[in-house]
């Protein structure tokens, strides 16, 4: 897999998300280069079972869900819609091999993995922390590990999916040009958590 | 006497934590837990204001937020307007004065800090007195998710101000068992300090969070989605209208009861109770019992219940049924009052009365459950005869009311309602539990009230002193003028008089006036009704709606990758729609025109580059992905060869140009769409509409790409040397690479698509790389462009060289209102395609006419002169009288470097037809002459665009 | 802030949506062979009851997917979703 | 006693308003919707056309729609003739109606500032004042710092997410008091002979092939050979019940108040892109206006979500706004067209005419509708400042497009 040697889109706000952080309560910080393929096909159609046999997994179907594929990620984002993510500089091979998969059956494969940058949440208030500007509810009841919904924070479009793990951890999946907005946000957000009066 | 009325030992005070504070510039000691208004009362203070109308001295009536009297404005710590002292959390060096019903506002900039916070539930408490409280517990052991909001700073109600016992013990000890429980729960949430003012659809609920003065949040909004609602919002007591009855010194019943109880604070020395229901001898014998002679208890109705007759007789407390309060007098507060005898079935107290001293009068006429989140709900209310008020009548979807909200009366049947409404509730989310289990209160039987709306009293029958809105000064006498000049319905009625439309909205006068205004008509209050209760429940302020959303972050900046470059050049930037765009890189000294001009050359002249990342992008993929592009392209994009690009034109469907850009067939069955950058999401929403609502069985799939790519426009008869420089292994010659054709390629190291399309008329490239590579790639063709002085340019720039070109500017140029054919562009129209979004408008009337406002050039006749965009044109050289007829507007105009003079585009009326015409601008307070020409003013044969 | 039936992504808040008017109004046939008036009708007249109204909208904010469903323009109450997850013009 | 608070005290309403007739078998006319338009119409119908046989149906109290529920902007400088001729026709007649009606209406020409907060926004600006005054309404452009001398609280400041670029300014511009105005209207309908009648709903037409001869109300039958329709959305309602449609979409508009406060904003401000409008009444509440909601609803509220916005929109634009309170809100029902422009005229049914699709411009054309409107009425024939307003505007394409550079048609 091919190292990503550019800008990332946080990397200018790398400083800003550190001192946002207050250990053991808020941890924020980017995952640069995340390869994110978009995906497009009839989810009835047989070019679906042969791309979940191609990635190992099959296709997320119910709203809202993702499936873990090896060492990809596919979310799913629409009725006929998901979002394939790894580690950097894979989307070459990801693209061919879904694209092999579709077989010509009428579907869409595209590398959009500068569309978006991941922004981590984690620590005991993430959930508390996105619910000042998101409207969802993150409850793990109703949206437990391995969620994931597009929605709204801080006034801007994102893809937000809960991970796997003991402690709470959220990635929040924003467009590259709102991401300096959502740092800035972020940071005005946790600043009460590292507010003496607010952490006793 | 400092706290001369604070009794010892008494009430939920800090008694270890004194506090000062300033009153009307006066100093003054309270303490932890008090009001404002306890505190004053505790200092003997009981004029605060004086009223807005009438200018009468006003006291403190109330405990609670329906005070109508007491207004304050706070001047430190931050000045804040129009608070009402019962509900001002007294704080050390409070500082405040009264206020005759209008505040100030403060000159500087607040620094306290709003925000706001989503939450989610089963069960939503709001009120934790003793019905909420049951209602929390309920829900909560049925393990509901749980939010329990309540105004107070702590919860418990009613059960801390009435000195009532529970199971034997004082109430607010089982308030702090109940709350211990709820602390156990790990799904529910207290807050407290937190008013919910606004209940809109879908059980959406909207509370303010007070968090104090110095915390790091001042206030919170909290926006809360509940499946079900209890609202367990107490009610508010009724004062009774006589002659006078707005003296300082006058108080509710219950009210001094929470100011004993609570506060440790008693109103005076000796009082006078008057009142038409049970519920003000508990005060009357609570203030006996701290120490206040009761001079008497005045009830209108003919007998006193046993229960309260007995109580009263213990302790010598007089007793005067069949009577009421016809007057009180008094320097400012109340000293005497006069009773006179009123029997129910008289219609008017009798002229013979006997006088009262006294230094307070306590009154109550009942209770008004408060419905008003129930109202807004949309619940419906109806008049119950017995409690003479207004009652929740058939509960909203997934909302009840519960204890004094829904009318109920004692303390136990408040617990038991409260209780059932949690269980409702826990089971409409699917949670079974039994009831909790309740305490037992010594509730004593309630005897029904006897409705009074106002005593007509013999000395002033006009009633220009019987107070129905104290807030605004509204009087009997008001009333009587409204239905005087024809006003029969409530809102008017309202209008006429501003009864409840001070900042209590009402709470104690708006059944009242119901009530006063049925009594002077002959009708029933049920018939009257009540005014529309609307949100919110109580004031809040401008700052804590607004949240965050301030500065930057008041709208999402977006910028692109290269952002920071153009920030360090000392760029100005543009917004154009939520996009910083860099405007021009001004050098040295240079204004916008110099750095303007001197762009302008470097394009023309050598090369110059931008960044052009923030024009939208779109994939469009599938075997019907021709077709689609047919159908919402005025031209045909079907034919468009695989490696080629074309510009397109989108109408809505009547016609009107809405967006442009070009069409590059990536595939053959791929397209890369560009839209521009304000106009990207809409384009996007709008392909999406027509692909899935109406032409769904076409196989098309569309993939937002804007953020994808970085993108930058190479301009010049330089460019391609630059690029050259760059790309060494890209074939940029003309045969390889011709005009609107598109190349992928390796550029500054960098996998790249590059597009050869021009926007100025020079050769030029657009040159695409993946985000992360955008400031790399463009700092490397500034480097490579160094000796060629390779130059920045901005959005300005490149406003002016396409208008050289007589290209629009969608939006700029066009208003929504323009067709393709009026921008001269006819020839991006298909005339062989059979139908397209927009084209059968085009045959309509109006639209087909050929002296529509069309796409023109403008020269002014002296070239050093630039027009105003916006500019007017007329035929006339000299303005006659108005109204002028107008030939259309300047909608760009600039200085070109080229062309070495003013030069403007307009949309003028048969534009076409009168090139080479002289028309005349408005231009400052006069008019100049400006010649008419083609909209193509450079390179008409585009000999330039191949470098 | 209605809470808006997604019929993919369940509830939502009224803000993650764009509303699209009126449901079932169809792109005319042949527009070339309607009256001027008829292509009027389609082009800008709408219904505007009072009570049941069948409308669309799109998940803006979320799978980007337009549906319809039927409001009370009185109440705002969401009385039904027309059909679930095809969706009218 | 100390003296009350300046201003804080409106001037009180005459001892006599209107009476509650029950409504009679027949009318010359009858007006269908008592608010605003309809009593105005009634007005000119009964002075300029001698037209007193009237009845005036309102199905709930006089006024008690939009009328109530406005901010009560008045002001002419909107971009196209037809707007303009129409507008600034009524602002004249507002210059002269207190005097005419013997009414306080406390009619104020404060001027209105429209903020411009984009390059866009600017050059609209200019082009609507080049307009303006062409067409002889008072109108300017004014730089930032201009902008600060008219109305200093306002941050003109450039640390504004939208800066504020400049701003038009129409010094005639103002406002009024709402309930004065239709009350005014109605006092001098009650001494003209004018039926006012509330509680009355029209629920449907009588007719004769396509003449009209009657309405179908809550309270009876009532014949007239011509009926007037001024009762904004619900316009098409009624419309309907004749297979004619209306292009006309109803949506919600929210207002709020605040508390009474001492006078700091001496002017009106507008902005168009952030969404909100500002004025201090005379009591010294602040009355600000929000953007309409996106769908149709009759409710007389909308989102608070829309409120919130409006508020951060407020505090940017007024720093020394945080701790004013918002004291209630509310919400009309406002009926816009595809052109945001009004239809007013003859429709294809004899005796039926209609004026609805006035937006947000509905309090502020109030006599000028009614000028009109009557004219149209009494003669069968629209008067020629209404002509341009007709229904065949929509088949013809020949749209009155307000929507762009009319800035907010509040």
């Amino acid at each position: 897999m091919a190292e990503i040697r550019g800008e990332s889109p946080l990397a200018p706000r790398a400083k800003l998300l550190a001192e946002a952080s207050v250990p053991d309560v808020l941890e924020l910080g980017e995952i640069p280069f995340l390869t994110q393929v978009a995906l497009r096909l009839d989810p009835e159609g047989a070019e679906a079972a042969r791309v979940g046999a191609a990635l190992g997994a099959p296709l997320p179907l119910a709203p809202g869900t993702s499936v873990v594929a090896g060492d990809l990620l596919v979310l799913w984002m629409g009725p006929d819609e998901w979002l394939v993510m790894g580690e950097q500089g894979r989307a070459p091979e990801v693209v061919s091999a879904l694209t092999r998969s579709l077989e010509g059956e009428h579907g869409a494969v595209v590398d959009v993995s500068g569309q978006r940058t991941t922004l981590e949440v984690a620590g005991p208030r993430a959930e508390e922390f996105l619910n000042k500007g998101c409207p969802l509810d993150l409850h793990p009841f109703s949206f437990g590990p391995g969620r994931c919904a597009q929605t709204l924070l801080a006034r801007t479009e994102v893809a937000l999916l809960r991970r796997h793990g003991t402690t709470p951890v959220f990635w929040v999946l924003v467009r590259s040009s709102f991401a300096r907005h959502l740092a800035g946000w972020a940071a005005d957000a946790a600043a009460e958590y590292g507010a003496r009066d607010t952490l006793a | 006497m400092n706290n001369g009325y604070r009794l010892r030992a008494r009430g939920r005070i800090d008694r270890d934590r004194p506090l000062h504070f300033t009153f009307d510039g006066r100093e003054y000691q309270g303490y932890e837990g008090d009001t404002l208004a306890s505190a004053l009362l505790a200092n003997g203070v009981h004029q605060v204001a004086t009223s807005i109308k009438h200018g009468r001295p006003r006291g403190i009536m109330a405990a609670g937020a329906e005070e109508p009297n007491a207004l304050v404005q706070i001047d430190e710590p931050f000045p804040e307007p129009m608070q009402t002292a019962t509900t001002v959390r007294l704080t050390d060096r409070l500082a405040a004065s009264g206020l005759p019903g209008r505040g100030r506002l403060a000159a500087e900039k607040d620094p306290a800090r709003y925000d706001t916070m989503h939450a989610h539930c089963d069960v939503l408490v709001v009120g934790a007195g003793p019905a909420g409280l049951a209602a929390a517990l309920t829900a909560a052991r049925s393990g509901a998710r749980v939010i329990v909001a309540e105004t107070d700073t702590e919860f418990g109600g009613a059960l801390l101000g009435t000195g009532e016992q529970l199971d034997g013990a004082p109430a607010h000890a089982w308030a702090r068992q109940a709350v211990a429980e709820l602390d156990e729960h790990p799904e529910v949430r207290k807050l407290t300090g937190t008013t919910v003012f606004g209940h809109y659809e879908d059980n959406y609920l909207v509370a303010v969070e007070h968090r104090g003065e110095d915390a790091f949040t001042r206030q919170r909004v909290w926006r809360i989605r509940a499946r079900e609602v209890v609202h367990a919002t107490g009610a508010h007591e009724r004062p009774l209208i006589f002659a006078g009855n707005d003296r300082p010194g006058i108080l509710l019943a219950g009210a001094a009861r929470t100011y004993l109880h609570r506060y440790g604070v008693v109103p005076g020395e000796r009082a006078v109770v008057f009142t038409t229901n049970d519920s003000a001898y508990a005060a009357a014998v609570d203030l006996h019992d701290a120490g206040v002679e009761i001079a008497t208890v005045v009830d209108a109705r003919g007998s006193v219940p046993p229960h309260w007759e007995s109580l009263c007789a213990e302790r010598g407390i007089t007793l005067m049924p069949g009577t009421a309060v016809v007057t009180s007098s008094g320097p400012g507060r109340v000293s005497q009052v006069r009773v006179a005898q009123w029997w129910q079935e008289e219609e008017r107290p009798g002229a013979e009365h006997t006088r009262i001293d006294c230094d307070t009068l306590l009154v109550s006429g009942g209770w008004n459950p408060a419905v008003h989140l129930h109202s807004q709900a949309r619940g419906a209310l109806r008049f119950s005869e017995d409690l003479g008020a207004f009652v929740p009548d058939q509960n909203p979807r997934s909302v009840r009311s519960a204890g004094a909200a829904a009318g109920v009366l004692t303390t136990s049947a408040c617990l038991s309602s409260g209780s059932e409404a949690g269980r409702k509730a826990a089971r409409a989310c699917g949670l079974e539990t039994e009831t909790a289990e309740l305490p037992r209160a010594a509730s004593p039987p309630v005897r029904p009230g006897r409705t009074v709306w106002l005593v007509p009293s013999p000395t002033d029958s006009t009633g220009d002193t019987q107070y129905v809105d104290l807030a605004r000064d509204a009087t009997v006498a008001d009333i009587r003028r409204a239905l005087g000049a024809g006003m029969e319905s409530v809102e008017h009625i309202k209008r006429y008089t501003t009864l409840g439309t001070a900042h209590d909205q009402g709470k104690t006068s708006g059944t009242l006036a119901s009530g006063v205004i049925t009594e002077l008509l002959g009708r029933s209050t049920g018939e009257i009704g009540t005014t529309t209760f609307r949100a919110p429940y109580t004031p809040v302020a401008f700052a804590a709606l607004a949240g965050r959303e301030r500065g930057d972050l008041y709208d999402p900046v977006r910028v692109t990758s290269v952002h920071d470059w153009h920030v360090d050049q000392g760029a100005p930037f543009e917004n154009v729609g939520q996009w910083k765009r860099p405007w021009y890189y001004p050098h040295g000294g240079e204004d916008m025109e110099a750095a303007v001009l001197r762009e302008c050359r470097a394009v023309r002249e050598g090369v110059g580059l931008q960044d052009v990342s923030t024009l939208g992008k779109i994939d469009v993929q599938g075997p019907d992905a021709a077709e689609f592009l047919d159908l919402v392209y005025t031209n045909k994009m079907s034919t468009l060869k695989v490696g080629r690009i074309r510009y397109g034109l989108m109408c809505t469907a009547d016609g009107m140009v809405f967006d442009d850009g070009t069409v590059a067939r990536t595939g053959e069955h791929r397209y890369l769409v560009t839209t521009t950058s304000g106009g990207a999401a809409g384009v996007l929403q709008w392909l999406e509409d027509w692909l899935q609502t109406e032409w769904s069985h076409l196989r098309v799939h569309l993939t937002s790409v804007t953020d994808h790519w970085a993108t930058i426009a190479l301009a010049g008869p330089r460019s391609r040397e630059v690029l050259s420089r760059v790309a060494p292994d890209m074939e940029l010659e003309q045969e390889d690479f011709p005009f609107m054709a598109w190349r992928d390629g390796t550029v500054a190291g960098h996998g790249a698509r590059v597009f050869r399309i021009s926007f100025s008329g020079e050769l030029a490239y657009e040159i695409s790389v993946p985000w992360w590579y955008g400031r790399e790639v463009w700092e490397a063709l500034v480097a490579a462009g160094a000796p060629l002085g390779i130059t920045p340019y901005g959005t300005e720039t490149m406003h002016v060289l396409r208008a050289e070109k007589g290209l629009p500017i969608v939006g700029q140029d066009t208003d929504g209102t323009v067709t393709p054919y009026d921008l001269g562009m006819g020839w991006a129209v298909s005339k062989k395609k059979e139908d397209f979004l927009g084209k059968r408008s085009f045959s309509r009337a109006d639209t087909a006419r050929t002296d529509r406002k069309q796409l023109v050039g403008l020269l002014p006749a002296d070239p050093d002169l630039v027009l105003a965009e916006g500019a007017q044109l007329v035929e006339e050289a000299e303005l006659p009288e108005p109204p002028v007829p107008m030939l259309g507007h300047v909608t760009s105009s600039y200085r070109s470097a080229v062309l070495e003079r003013g030069f403007a585009l307009a949309m003028v009326d048969a534009g076409r037809d009168r090139i080479g015409d002289t028309v005349h601008a408005t231009y400052g307070g006069r008019l100049v002459a400006a010649t008419i020409t083609d909209h193509v003013f450079y390179d008409k044969e585009g000999a330039r665009r191949d470098g | 802030m209605m809470s808006i039936p997604c019929p993919w992504c369940g509830p939502r808040d009224e803000i993650e949506f764009h509303y699209g008017g009126q449901a079932g109004v169809a792109y005319p046939q042949d527009p070339h062979t309607l009256t001027d008036e008829d292509w009027a009708q389609f082009l800008f007249f709408r219904d505007n009851p009072r009570g049941a109204f069948g409308e669309r909208w799109l998940h803006a904010a979320g799978c980007r997917r337009w549906f319809s469903l039927r409001r009370d323009t009185v109440t705002n109450r969401i009385l039904d979703r027309h059909d679930t997850r095809t969706v009218g013009q | 006693m100390t003296p009350p608070t300046p201003g804080a005290d409106l001037p009180e309403h005459p001892d006599w308003l209107w009476s509650s007739p029950e409504p009679k078998s027949s009318y010359d006319a009858v007006i269908v919707g008592g608010g605003g338009h309809g009593l105005a119409t009634a007005y000119y119908l009964a002075k300029n056309h001698g037209i007193t046989n009237i009845a005036v149906l309102e199905k709930g109290w006089l006024a008690g729609g939009n009328m109530a529920r406005n901010t009560t902007i008045i002001r002419s400088n909107y971009l196209w003739d037809e707007s303009a001729g129409l507008y600034e026709h009524s602002l004249k007649l507002w210059e002269g109606l207190e005097d005419e009606l013997d009414y306080p209406l406390l009619f104020s020409q404060r001027g209105v500032l429209n903020l411009a907060h984009s390059l866009q926004e600017v050059r609209d600006s200019v082009q609507r004042v080049n307009a303006n005054r062409l067409n002889g309404i008072d109108a300017e452009w004014l730089a930032p710092d201009r902008v600060a001398e008219v109305c200093p609280i306002l941050n003109t400041s450039e640390d504004l997410r939208y800066p504020v670029l400049g701003a038009t300014w129409q010094p005639r511009a103002g406002i009024a008091k709402h309930d004065h105005v239709a009350w005014g209207f109605a006092r001098a309908l009650d001494r003209m002979g004018v039926d006012l009648v509330q509680n009355c709903e029209v629920t449907g037409f009588e007719r004769v092939g396509d003449r009209i001869v009657g309405v179908e109300t809550t309270r009876g039958p009532i014949r007239t050979g011509k009926v007037a329709l001024a009762a904004a959305g619900h316009s098409s309602v009624l419309t309907d019940t004749l297979g004619l449609r209306l292009p006309v979409q109803s949506h919600p508009l929210q207002a709020l108040v605040s508390e009474l406060l001492e006078p700091v904003h001496p002017t009106v401000v507008m902005s168009n892109a952030v969404h909100v409008y500002v004025s201090q009444a005379h009591k010294g509440e602040l009355v600000l206006g929000a953007g309409i909601d996106s769908y149709n609803s009759y409710s007389q509220r909308g989102a608070f979500h829309t409120i919130e916005r409006q508020m951060a929109a407020a505090v940017e634009l007024f720093p020394m706004f945080a701790r004013a309170h918002v004291l209630r809100t509310w919400g009309g029902v406002v009926d816009v067209t595809p052109d945001a422009s009004a239809v007013m005229g003859l429709t294809p049914f004899e005796g039926l005419y209609v004026n609805c699709g006035w937006g947000t411009g509905g309090f502020k054309a109030t006599p000028g509708v009614g000028w009109c409107f009557a004219h149209t009425i009494a003669n069968d024939r629209p008067h020629p400042l209404n002509v341009p307003f007709s229904l065949e505007r929509f088949t013809s394409g020949a749209l009155i497009d307000e929507h762009g550079a009319s800035g907010v048609a509040h």
